[in-house]
Formats: C-alpha cells, sequence, structure tokens
C-alpha cells in the first residue's frame, strides 16, 4: 500500500493534545505511523488545517425508511441531480441523498465514518444493501431494542442476562454495531395508535414503563461491555415542556458506571439532544431550556449527547417514533408515510420546511446552537443534525460557521422574521463562545470515537490508528476576514484519506477507497432458554422464518469489520 | 346476429398464474386466458351457449376468445377476459399521463364468431405485431 | 435418496412465501417435489424442469426462424445495442434478484437509458399516490398479531395471492388474535362477486369505475357529513355501516390491487383510499398496503430508489435521474414512439402490455432475457435464456410490505446455462470497453 | 425548425431568460438534446434576428412542426414566446412570468408548478396542465391560463393560486386536492371534479355527469363571469377532505354549476 507524508499543516488532534502545531502526518499500509520512507508521496498542507477523518455519530442514511422517503419524495431532487462523473456514479437527492451522493459528500467534507441511527432488524438485509452502495465511508448501524417484544418480556421480569443473551443474537443476526432505544414503549403502544409521553406510562399489554425499559438496557449493555453504550430517542420528542421527560431520563443513568474494554466512559447517549430541550406548554410560550439540560449534563460524566441543529432547509424528517411522526402530519398536514414493524418497532417520515420566518423554527435553530456553546466538555458533546430531521448532513460545515463565528449566528439570529421574540426565548444571544478548531476536532472527532468506543481506531491522528484524514484550505493562523470562508473550507476538504487511501483531492472523489462495515460480534454463554423463546416467537408470531431471519450473506456484508466482544466470563 | 355491449375487466385468476408458469406457447394457457367469463343473462341475449367462440371488439382492437358462464358472478353487463394477450388486444391504451393504460372499464361488443379460431398466446402476439389481425 | 431444502422463497407473487419444502435428488438436478406452495408457485418450481426448455440464445432470423448463438454472441449484441441507442429502454426487473436490478442499473446509467419495472402497469399508480399523500403502512405479521378489520378493495388474493389470507389476513391465530379467523371481520369492495368476495361479512358491489367516489364517500361518512342516497351503486346505509366496522376495530387494514390502480381515476383511487386511513387513524389503529404482484417488484422499486431516487420509470438519458410518469414511462414512452431500442428482463409485456405498445417494441432493436418462450421473446430480436430466479439462484428480494428475504438455490439450472447477473455483468463488462469506462 | 429529430428534442433553450444577450449565432449554440445525444439548437433550427438585452426585451417566435420538441419556455421569468402551431410535453412548465402564446396544441405538464405569466393555448390542452410536479404538494401558484379548446384530465392538481379559462370540455380530475385558485370551464367536466379540494373555486357552465359526493349543495347564486351573468348551483366541498377555519368559520372549497 502507498505511503504518504501530510507536510507542515495545522494539525489539531485531540486524542495526541495536539492544538493546531505545525507538524506532519505520516500514513503507511493504511495506518497512521510515526515516519515513512523518502519515497512516500508528499502532501504539502502548508497554510492548512489537519484533522482525524470525522466521524458521524447519528444520522439516517441507509435502510426502510430512509428508502421510503426517498420513493415518496421526488419533488425532494427535482433540477438538483448530479451526472456522472469519471468514477463517481450520478447522485440525487437533497434531504435524502441516493446512496452514491451519501458516501460521496460525507467524504469531500472529511467524514469517514458514519452510523446508521435506527436499523429495524427485520430489515437489516435492507439498511445492509445500502451501506453496501454507500462507496468510501465505514459504517455501522443500530438496530433498535425499546420496542422489542423479547425485550420487554425479559425486562418485565428483570431478566437482565436473558436480555444482554438476545442483544447478542440480534447484533450477530443483523450485524448490529449498538444497542439504540426509540421512544421506549412508546413505539409499540403506537400499534395500537397510542404512545407513552413520561418515562412512567405503562406500556399496554406488556405492563412495563419506558423507565423499566430504560435501566434494563443500560444494565444489559454494561453487562456485554459493548463498544457503545445504550443510545436513546427519549419518549415525548418535540413537544412544548419534554425537556422535563428529558431530564427525568438522563436521571436514569444515574448511579450507572461503564464497564467495557474500549475506553468508552458513558452508559448512555442521548441523540438530538435540540428535539428534548424544549420549555413552555404550548407553541405560543414554546422556549429553550437548554441552559437546564446542559447544567444536567456537564455535570455527569457518564453521559454523552449530540445536538440535533436545525439548518432552516427543506427536509424530511424520520423516525422509529412512530406516534411523533403521526402528530407531526397533524400539523403541517404535508404527507404522512408510517410502518410498523411487527415484534420490534415502527417508523414514519413526514416532509418538514424549517423557514427562518417561523418563530418555532427560529427558536430551534437556536436551541441546537446553545446546547453546543453551554457544553463544558466538547468530548461529550457532538455535532449532528440527526439528518435529515433537523436538517441535511451537507449543512455541517454551515453549523461549524454559527458555532465558530458569534458575528455568523448573530447575523442569521437578528434578522429572523420575528427576531426580537426569538433572541428573548433563548439565551443564545447572550453566549460569546466560539467553537475552536480543537474543540471542532473533539466535537466531531475524538469525542464521538471515543462514545462509540472506537477510540483506539479513528477519531486521532496517532500513530497506529487508522489512517483517516482530512486537510481543509483553511489557515488557522490568519485572521478570519470573512465567516463564510470556514463554510467553504469544510465544504469541500483538499484532501481527504480514508485508511490510507487517497479518496478526495480538491473536493473531488479520485477513489472509492476500501468501504468496511463495522459491526460488533459478542460471545455469550449458551442460553438455551433464549434459544427457545426465539424459536418460538418465530414459530408463532413472525412472518418469516427464523432461518431466513438470520441468513445475512455476504453479498449484503462483502467487507466486515467485527469489534470482538467477549461476554462468557462475566 | 345479435350483439351485446358489455364493460371489460381484465384481472388475474389462478390458473391464469399456473398456465402462465406452465407456458405461454402452450395449449393451457389459451385455455387459462383465450376467453371471457359473462353473466348467464347476458348469454341470453347474446342468444348463444356457454363455450361458443366470440369476437370482442373495442374501440382498440378485436380478439376471439370463448365465452364462458363466470364463475365470480353474478355480475350482470360486465365481461372479465383474464390478464393476459387475449384481454390486452383490446383494453385501452390511455394512460392519463399517469404511465398507466386503462385495462379495466372498457366498453366492448361481443357477437358469436363460432367458426372463427382462438390463437395461442405468442402466435396471437407475433401475428398482431405483423398487423395480421 | 432425495433431500429436502427448508425454508425455500416462493418467487411468483409479492407474498414471498419463505416456507416452502422442495425435494430434490441428491445430486442436486431434479426437483422431485414441492411442499407448502400454492398451485401457481408449486408449477414455478415444476416447470423449471421442463424439458422442452430453452437453453441457449437464440437470434431470430428474417424468415421469423430462430438461430442458436452462444452467450457472448448474445452479450456483444445485447451491449452494442444499448451503447448505440439514442433512447433505450430497459424494462422488467421484477422477477430478477435485487443484485442482478443493480448491475442492470449500472448499465443503464453508462447507457443513458430509460429503466422502468412492472410497476409501470401494475402499482406505479399506487407509488404516484404515495408521492402525493403518504402511506401508512405495516409489515404483514403486524396485520397476523393486531388485525380484527380486513378490507380487500380491488384485490382478489384467493386468485392473485392464494395464501396471503392463510398466511397473513385472515386466517392465522397472531399474539392479539388468538381466535384466527373468528376475531376478524371481513370487508371486500369489487364490482364482480370473487371468490374474495363470497368470504365476507360485508360486500360492496361498486360500480366498476367509482372507486374513487366511493372512497370519498368513506371519507364523507367518517366525518358524519351529508351523503347522497346512493353513491358508486352503494346505498348510502351500507355505506356508513362499513365505515362504522371501520372505526370499531382495533387495528384495521386495507389491502388493495389493480381492482383500483388500473380503474378510471388511478393514482387518486389509491390516493383516497390513503385519506381514508389517514382519516381512520383519528378513530383507531389503520393501514393500508398494496398487494404487490411479481415477486420482486418491491426490491427493484427499493435498488432503483436508493441508487437513483426514483422508484420507476427513470430516465437517465440525460446522465442523471429524471422521473415523471405519463413522461418517462414504459407505455407512454412506447406509445409515443420516444426509444428506439429495448432491453426486457424479468417481466413479460409481450403479453402484458396493450397491443398497440407491444408493437412499438416489435419494430425497434429488443432483447428479451426470460427462461420463458413468451409473447415477449416471440417478437424480439434476441432471446436470452436465463436460470430461474430463486428455483436455480438466490438472491435477494423484497416483499409487498418491504420486507427483504434472500431467495434460496434449489438445483442447478441446466449444463451451461447464466444466471441474469452472470449475463448483465457480461453486457455491462462490454459496454464499459464501448464507452471507455474505466 | 428545418430538421426534425427521429424521437423527440428537449429544448429548455428556447426560453427569453436563455436568448437574453446573444446573437443568432450565439442561441445556434445553445444545447439541445435528443435522447442522450447532446447537440445544437442551430442543427434543428434555423435562427433568426438576435434577442434583446434582457429577458423582458425577448421575443421568440418558433415556427414549423415542432409537435415533437419538449420544454419550450420552460421555467421562463419574461419576455414572449410564440409557438407557431402544435407543440409536445412541458410547454411553459415552471414559468414565473412574460407571456407564452400557442397557435396550435400541447401535449400534457404544460405549466407545471406556474408561479406568474399567462399561457395562452388557442387550441387544445394535454393532461396536468397547470398541475403541481410528482410529489409536490405545490401547484399553480400564480399566473394565468387561457385554453381556448378542450383540456385533459388533472388539470389544476394541486392549485394554490392564479386562474385558468378552458372554453371547451375538460376530462376527469380537474383541480384535485386545490388549495387556492379558480378554474373556469365553459364547456363539460365528466367526472371527479375537485376532488379531495381543500379550498379554491371552480365554475362549470356545461355538465357533470357524476357529482363528488363530498360536494354538498347549498343555493342557487346569480354570478357574473367574465361578462356572463348567470344563475348557478353552489356546492361546497370537499366534506370528506379537512379544511381551515377562519374566524371560526370553516372554509370550504365552492363549486359552481350553471343552471
Amino acid at each position: 500500500m502507498a505511503e504518504y507524508i501530510i507536510k507542515n499543516g495545522f494539525v489539531f488532534d485531540p486524542v495526541q493534545g495536539i492544538k493546531g502545531e505545525k507538524s506532519d502526518v505520516a500514513i503507511k499500509d493504511g495506518k497512521i505511523v510515526k515516519d515513512v520512507s523518502k519515497s512516500a508521496k508528499v502532501i504539502d498542507a502548508a497554510g492548512k488545517t489537519v484533522m482525524a477523518g470525522a466521524v458521524e455519530i447519528h444520522a439516517h442514511i441507509a435502510g426502510p425508511k430512509v428508502n421510503l422517503g426517498r420513493i415518496y419524495r421526488p419533488e425532494d431532487k427535482l433540477f438538483t441531480c448530479t451526472p456522472t462523473k469519471g468514477i463517481e456514479r450520478t447522485g440525487s437527492g437533497n434531504s435524502i441523498p441516493s446512496t452514491f451522493k451519501t458516501g460521496y459528500e460525507y467524504a469531500k467534507m472529511g467524514y469517514t465514518t458514519c452510523m446508521e441511527a435506527a436499523m429495524p432488524p427485520m430489515f437489516s438485509r435492507h439498511v445492509h444493501e445500502e451501506i453496501r452502495d454507500t462507496p468510501i465511508i465505514d459504517e455501522g448501524a443500530f438496530p433498535v431494542f425499546g420496542n422489542n417484544w423479547f425485550v420487554m418480556e425479559y425486562l418485565k421480569n428483570n431478566e437482565v442476562e436473558n436480555t444482554a443473551a438476545y442483544i447478542a443474537w440480534l447484533l450477530r443476526a443483523t450485524k448490529g454495531y449498538a444497542v439504540k432505544v426509540v421512544n421506549p414503549g412508546g413505539t409499540e403502544a403506537w400499534g395500537w395508535g397510542l404512545n407513552c409521553l413520561s418515562i412512567n406510562d405503562p406500556v399496554p399489554y406488556f405492563d412495563i414503563t419506558p423507565a423499566e425499559i430504560v435501566k434494563g438496557l443500560i444494565e444489559a449493555n454494561e453487562y456485554l461491555g459493548l463498544p457503545h453504550s445504550m443510545h436513546i430517542h427519549p419518549n415525548n420528542l418535540g413537544n412544548p415542556g419534554c425537556y422535563q421527560t428529558t431530564l427525568d431520563t438522563l436521571n436514569l443513568a444515574e448511579g450507572y458506571k461503564a464497564k467495557n474494554k474500549f475506553g468508552r466512559e458513558q452508559v448512555m447517549h442521548i441523540t438530538h439532544m435540540q428535539f428534548h430541550s424544549y420549555g413552555g406548554e404550548n407553541w405560543g410560550n414554546f422556549e429553550s431550556k437548554a441552559t437546564e439540560i446542559m447544567n444536567y449534563v456537564n455535570s455527569h460524566k457518564n453521559l454523552t449527547m449530540d445536538t440535533g441543529n436545525v439548518t432552516l432547509d427543506e427536509t424530511t424528517t424520520m423516525t422509529a417514533d412512530g406516534p411523533f411522526e403521526h402528530h407531526l402530519t397533524g400539523l403541517n398536514h404535508l404527507k404522512w408515510a408510517n410502518c410498523d414493524v411487527e415484534l420490534e418497532t415502527a417508523a414514519g417520515v413526514v416532509p418538514y420546511i424549517y423557514s427562518p420566518d417561523i418563530k418555532v423554527c427560529a427558536i430551534q435553530w437556536s436551541i441546537g446552537l446553545e446546547l453546543a456553546l453551554l457544553a463544558k466538555d466538547p468530548m461529550r458533546c457532538f455535532i449532528t443534525t440527526d439528518h435529515p430531521n433537523a436538517g441535511p448532513f451537507t449543512r455541517y460545515p454551515r453549523v461549524f460557521k454559527w458555532l465558530m463565528s458569534k458575528k455568523a449566528r448573530d447575523e442569521r439570529l437578528n434578522t429572523f422574521k420575528n427576531a426580537d421574540k426569538v433572541i428573548a426565548a433563548s439565551t443564545l444571544g447572550s453566549i460569546d463562545r466560539e467553537i475552536t478548531l480543537y474543540e471542532l476536532a473533539q466535537m466531531t472527532r475524538a469525542g464521538p470515537a471515543k462514545s462509540l468506543g472506537l477510540a483506539n481506531i479513528c477519531g486521532g491522528l496517532k500513530p497506529g490508528m487508522d489512517a483517516d484524514v482530512a486537510v481543509y484550505d483553511f489557515n488557522p493562523d490568519k485572521p478570519l476576514a470573512d465567516p463564510e470562508m470556514i463554510e467553504t473550507a469544510f465544504s469541500r476538504a483538499a484532501y481527504v484519506f480514508k485508511s490510507g487511501v487517497q479518496v478526495v483531492t480538491h473536493g473531488d472523489i479520485v477513489s472509492i477507497g476500501n468501504k468496511r462495515t463495522l459491526w460488533v460480534d459478542v460471545k455469550v454463554n449458551d442460553n438455551p432458554q433464549v434459544m427457545r423463546d426465539i424459536k418460538e416467537k418465530f414459530l408463532k408470531y413472525y412472518s418469516m422464518t427464523q432461518a431466513n431471519y438470520e441468513s445475512l450473506g455476504h453479498h449484503f456484508v462483502p467487507n466486515p469489520f467485527a469489534l470482538e466482544v467477549d461476554a462468557t466470563q462475566v | 346476429m345479435a350483439k351485446i355491449t358489455l364493460n371489460l375487466i381484465s384481472g388475474r385468476t389462478i390458473s391464469q398464474g399456473v398456465a402462465m408458469e406452465g407456458g405461454k406457447e402452450k395449449d393451457l394457457y389459451r385455455k387459462a386466458c383465450g376467453i371471457i367469463e359473462m353473466d348467464d343473462a347476458d348469454f341470453k341475449k347474446l342468444g348463444c351457449w356457454k363455450n361458443t367462440n366470440v369476437r370482442v371488439t373495442s374501440p382498440y382492437g378485436t380478439v376471439i376468445v370463448k365465452a364462458q358462464e363466470t364463475s365470480q358472478g353474478p355480475h350482470p353487463g360486465v365481461g372479465f377476459i383474464p390478464m393476459g394477450p387475449w384481454a390486452n388486444l383490446i383494453v385501452n391504451p390511455n394512460t392519463y399521463s399517469t404511465g398507466m393504460p386503462t385495462f379495466k372499464g372498457v366498453p366492448v361488443e361481443v357477437e358469436v364468431a363460432m367458426d372463427q379460431p382462438i390463437l395461442l398466446g405468442v402466435e396471437l402476439v407475433q401475428k398482431a405485431c405483423r398487423g395480421e389481425s | 435418496m432425495t433431500k429436502s431444502v427448508t425454508d425455500v422463497v416462493c418467487p411468483f407473487c409479492g407474498t414471498l412465501c419463505d416456507d416452502l419444502e422442495v425435494t430434490v435428488t441428491d445430486d442436486g438436478k431434479q426437483i422431485l417435489d414441492v411442499y407448502n406452495a400454492c398451485a401457481i408457485g408449486a408449477e414455478k418450481f415444476l416447470h423449471s424442469q421442463a424439458k422442452d426448455r430453452i437453453t441457449r440464445p437464440r437470434l431470430q432470423q428474417p424468415d421469423g426462424t430462430w438461430k442458436e448463438i452462444s452467450y457472448d454472441e448474445a452479450a456483444d449484441y445485447t451491449a452494442k445495442m444499448l451503447a448505440g441507442a439514442k433512447k433505450p429502454l430497459m424494462y422488467g426487473w421484477s422477477s430478477v434478484n435485487c443484485e442482478a436490478q443493480s448491475v442492470g442499473n449500472e448499465i443503464a446509467e453508462m447507457c443513458r437509458a430509460c429503466v422502468d419495472n412492472t410497476a409501470a402497469v401494475c402499482h406505479g399508480t399506487t407509488l404516484i399516490a404515495v408521492q402525493d399523500i403518504g402511506l401508512p403502512t405495516c409489515t404483514l405479521g403486524e396485520v397476523k398479531n393486531r388485525a380484527d378489520t380486513i378490507i380487500f378493495w380491488g384485490c382478489n388474493p384467493c386468485h392473485a395471492h392464494p395464501r396471503h389470507m392463510s398466511r397473513y389476513s385472515i386466517f392465522p391465530r397472531g399474539f392479539f388474535t388468538g381466535k384466527g379467523h373468528k376475531s376478524r371481520k371481513l370487508v371486500v369492495v369489487d364490482p364482480r362477486v370473487t371468490d374474495t368476495a363470497k368470504m365476507a361479512d360485508i360486500h360492496l358491489q361498486v360500480t366498476q369505475g367509482q372507486d374513487y367516489e366511493l372512497l370519498n364517500a368513506f371519507r364523507v361518512a367518517i366525518r358524519g357529513e351529508w351523503l347522497p342516497d346512493v353513491v358508486a351503486g352503494i346505498p348510502k346505509e351500507k355505506i356508513i355501516e362499513a365505515t362504522n366496522v371501520m372505526k370499531a376495530g382495533r387495528f384495521g387494514i386495507i389491502f388493495f390491487g389493480m381492482g383500483v390502480t388500473q380503474s378510471l381515476g388511478k393514482n387518486h383511487n389509491i390516493d383516497e383510499a390513503i385519506a381514508v386511513t389517514k382519516d381512520l387513524n383519528e378513530y383507531t389503529k389503520f393501514s393500508i398496503m398494496p398487494m404487490r404482484g411479481h415477486y420482486n417488484v418491491t426490491g427493484s422499486g427499493e435498488v432503483l430508489a436508493w441508487q437513483f431516487g426514483y422508484p420507476y420509470s427513470v430516465d437517465l438519458t440525460r446522465g442523471f435521474p429524471r422521473y415523471n410518469p405519463g413522461d418517462t414511462s414504459s407505455i407512454d414512452l412506447l406509445n409515443r414512439g420516444e426509444i428506439d431500442a429495448a432491453f426486457v428482463i424479468g417481466s413479460d409485456p409481450g403479453a402484458h402490455f396493450p397491443i398497440s405498445a407491444v408493437k412499438k417494441i416489435s419494430q425497434v432493436n429488443s432483447v428479451c432475457v426470460d427462461p420463458h418462450i413468451t409473447p415477449t421473446s416471440g417478437v424480439s430480436k434476441l432471446h436470452v435464456p436465463v436460470a430461474f430466479n430463486g428455483v436455480e439462484t438466490g438472491g435477494n428480494a423484497y416483499r409487498m410490505d418491504n420486507v427483504p428475504i434472500d431467495c434460496r438455490k434449489v438445483v442447478d439450472a441446466p449444463e451451461g446455462m447464466l444466471t441474469d447477473e452472470q449475463f448483465l455483468v457480461m453486457v455491462r463488462d462490454r459496454v464499459k470497453k464501448l464507452k471507455g469506462v474505466a | 425548425m428545418k430538421n426534425s429529430p427521429a424521437l423527440y428534442l428537449e429544448t429548455e433553450n428556447i426560453c427569453p431568460d436563455e436568448f437574453a444577450g446573444k446573437t443568432a449565432a450565439q442561441i445556434a449554440e445553445l444545447h439541445v438534446y435528443e435522447g442522450n445525444t447532446k447537440s445544437t439548437l442551430g442543427k434543428y433550427f434555423e435562427i433568426s434576428g438576435d434577442a434583446g438585452a434582457t429577458a423582458g426585451e425577448t421575443k421568440i417566435v418558433v415556427k414549423g412542426d415542432v409537435t415533437k420538441v419538449k420544454y419550450i419556455g420552460m421555467k421562463m421569468s419574461a419576455g414572449e414566446i410564440v409557438i407557431d402551431g402544435s407543440t409536445d410535453l412541458y410547454a411553459g412548465a415552471w414559468m414565473t412570468g412574460g407571456k407564452m402564446t400557442v397557435r396550435g396544441n400541447i401535449q400534457a405538464f404544460a405549466a407545471t408548478g406556474m408561479k406568474g405569466g399567462e399561457l395562452i393555448i388557442e387550441g387544445n390542452a394535454g393532461n396536468y396542465l397547470g398541475a403541481a410536479y410528482r410529489g409536490d404538494w405545490r401547484g399553480m401558484s400564480g399566473g394565468k391560463i387561457l385554453v381556448k379548446g378542450n383540456a385533459g384530465s388533472d388539470v389544476g392538481m394541486y392549485m394554490a393560486g392564479g386562474e385558468m379559462v378552458i372554453n371547451g370540455d375538460v376530462d376527469v380530475h380537474l383541480m384535485t386536492h386545490a388549495e387556492g385558485g379558480k378554474i373556469i370551464v365553459k364547456g363539460n367536466a365528466p367526472s371527479k371534479v375537485a376532488g379531495q379540494m381543500v379550498e379554491g373555486e371552480v365554475i362549470i357552465f356545461g355538465t357533470i355527469d357524476v357529482m363528488m359526493p363530498g360536494f354538498k349543495y347549498v343555493d342557487d347564486v346569480d354570478l357574473e363571469i367574465e361578462g356572463v351573468t348567470a344563475k348557478f348551483a353552489h356546492y361546497i366541498g370537499d366534506t370528506g377532505e379537512r379544511h381551515k377555519k377562519r374566524k371560526g368559520q370553516m372554509v370550504y372549497g365552492n363549486l359552481y354549476q350553471k343552471i
């Protein structure tokens, strides 16, 4: 494999504590190394910013609901498709890009590892087919567990070990990466058109509460010692006053400590916090509770979170929170898609326009930025747009601009249609903090990688780590003339390396690299009871056979990368 | 000679499905799809016995099929030809710019054509394409 | 000695039964028997064994006779035709696995062709409706476990999806439906007294072509507004009775078929049916699902969507995808005389398109890839027989509820026969050379 | 038009916005597509005269047989186009301003998503006139369309504003899903009129074979439509559809049929 040396760039690497010092990054055989031979290809990074490849911890980029979004939104593509270009396949879609465009766009921004945030287990073959067709980036997918019949039946009787054994079986059957929870209990209730809006609402028939599901899954997750923690989208998303439910949910992690060999310290990751930080009783007195939320998060080391920044675009919302999407279509009257999945989960899809002229949208925009700017530990607060829910991931550079430049965000804040009302509804206007490049590297590289249990593999530039490197045309030594330079620079990296392969040069795709599928392979002791339960559920209640459910042949996951976990000794 | 007007529907039947998998060049396919199902009342109007060859004509074409009593009736005034080449010789190709032809709801005239042969699926289409029918 | 293959997936219809058992000779060459399949599914497996089967590509001669050629020659012919055409149509894809569909899409992109699947004449109008107002749906297991109210609208599963009712919709005993058939109410809307209608608690014999009006009346009745005495041949009282049944259940579902997608109103019929479903979710839980025909028409839509963004009728002639049924849809392309070459795979437009469109196929250069002799192969310049998908080769497929199931190979194809995917790869590599693509 | 295409031609460049500020020679260099084959306007058309400095100052007259030419006047924002005959799909699609006159007939998808301007068809119009693009809930929102002959099906689907007058008959599905705007049909409408209409106005001078059950007769009213005063039966609907409330009053779509 080729050798490279990236010379004289301003390097930002939280893993090694490098804060913009001029230094070289050497690449050999796909890894970062101390030094390389004379024959190494030299990449001149003088006057440029060098970081590890970015890590996406939560996006909806592959699978049934994403594709349902593509299928039912031809208008999302009108006049914006890109023709075949060199090795680049044709691309389509703004808020829901085609798989090809998804891979290219992430790579061009310097992202090299991305997590699909919600995989319905029964549809894992579909998710993996799309992952296979998404070029360049390493991907993993989180199967959803929070409304799963096995999980609810086991946890009703506090059977954590059985829950763990089932998790291990499902992760293997679906080639899944982590334990995802969406609106615990609420989505099962949606099977009857109902919901669970607090952590204590009992789940119809199953006689268990969201709180019990969440605590039980934290315990099972730590029992197994998985790379990532339980990853949760709490109950009561998106409603005025929901921040209280969020605090209740965060509180469930109280007292739990992470047990794993991957260097992960949190036991709960709360995703798209923006949607869960709302105060007020209605849309009229809707306001930000980011301060309350961040005070809690800042003082609890066993939590990590991502923001879910609103980008003020027309986009497509999609979530396993079925009842929420039904609620949303009632608000905006736009087309509603829903799919309930037997024994496991559901999903809904509704287009949404975050208009700067609508007060609530502008406040949502403020909250997302507020959360990131109030975060004391950038290693525990990560930047996302919950793509495509709060906005397309292609807007990351714009979000970076708003976070890194008070000038840029004040310009936006002060020109909203209802500016004074918007300003009054959050503390954003009074925040002077500007995220530094080092903090950006923490919030988009080292932080998410550590939270995912990938700290030794990606998110940093330490010798021995995968050579995922992004070089940006951005000179931190020069005074920032115009905040737009941030957005421009991070939109199209000068150079990107993925596992040591140069995939982007001056914003163009030059190789589709060696894309991998990340999954977690857990060994547990034989558990005949769980195996019996699985067999029975397939015989009686599933609409496909267990053998076909478990078959996930090589053609679905051509280049797997398994993180091994041995839970037989616990 | 008597003529009756029916509203034509085409659609799947289980024997159409079986015969299709058995081979569209075969006689079984003709037996399954080269037919029109009508109500007893319409047979009387037409003044012919069941299992008579008839000519079915629409604004879009004409075809010879065997008239049979419907097994899924009564549906007075409605004729049913299983989906296949025979039906497609006479269905309405208008898509109203939706991409979908109007396979169902085509006004047709039915008349007795005892001496006329019912062609096999493949040759029927080949002939039609050569403009021989 | 014989061996038995279990969990076999049936490659006929969108029900995609995956519990078939097939016994084969232990050399794996001969199918002896098929268990659990419906009559059509069984025939699909058994016919693959037909002695008179065509096993080599054939080129039609001016006099209508056929000349056997090699797969290499066939791939050359196909690649030249596609690469040379100004607006080739690549149609079918619905009885083909997703892996082959993907290769086909790559060819289409390189040749800047139009790609379309059988939704064009089946549930294309459903997709248009979904694009207009969405689709509240579920997997078939949800129906089995929860549904107590079943509506079949313009579909006849007894004939078109024979095992649908026993596996998912009417008879099975699910988690919350322990009494099976007894725990469910069945409403059928059809202009004929179909065998499905004969089983119904309520049959509404709608005037053909007025489903849109009847569905609208359902919405009016659900809202308790004024109704005319008779709508689409159905008295007001029966309409109200039916909507009350639908409101009363705990989990209902509307299954619909070509009776609504192909009748006057087309996409609007589905649009209104989806609106009914959406309305009912204000009172109880309701879903709706198209009864997809070909076993993998759904898969073709999925693959096209994640690669190009649209589920069917994709026009790549400008180097990027465009979509608008009425313009980019096969029937319109053919009837309007927009295309100059036709490549057909995994479907039979010759039998299932209106004859005016079939004539157009016969008038341009055309290749038909199909294991069977069909009306399409009969009017094509080149016929390329291939292995039977789901019988002689596996590969992924999508059920009518979008659930992916990986099909199983049961027996070997006859000596020297290729699969769709193998043949398409040969064509793709040749097209790459012709187009000078690395 | 000097050479007609073997297939169909896509000429979105025949548009004042594209011609503006160009000489005949430069205009001849603008691209057209026949299927996947790129070529120039000059290959198919003989171009005479120069364009104005701006779209507003540019008038295009298209002569010859353009029945197999798509996208004429697509996205035009100003100026004028006169087509001296019949043309194919997407005439004046997504136009925002200016004036387009077609002396003959047009095919489907004309004035798709029209925002402004004026479209006059002296012959017949096809399906989906002034309708929304697939999947879009934002149909014709402004401008005027006049059809002197008949129009096809799905006219004004998802219409939100603007006005259409059709002197002849229309086919099924008039103003489906409309949330505003006004359509006047001097002839007949067979059935499926104003289904799922949320808001808007449709006036039919001729017959309606089958009225939507969601339309409820209110009263007879005298209306003056384009100089003609007459008595109309007034219906409101679609009562099966959702409706906004204004000042506590439910706002329905209005359908008027001449008695």
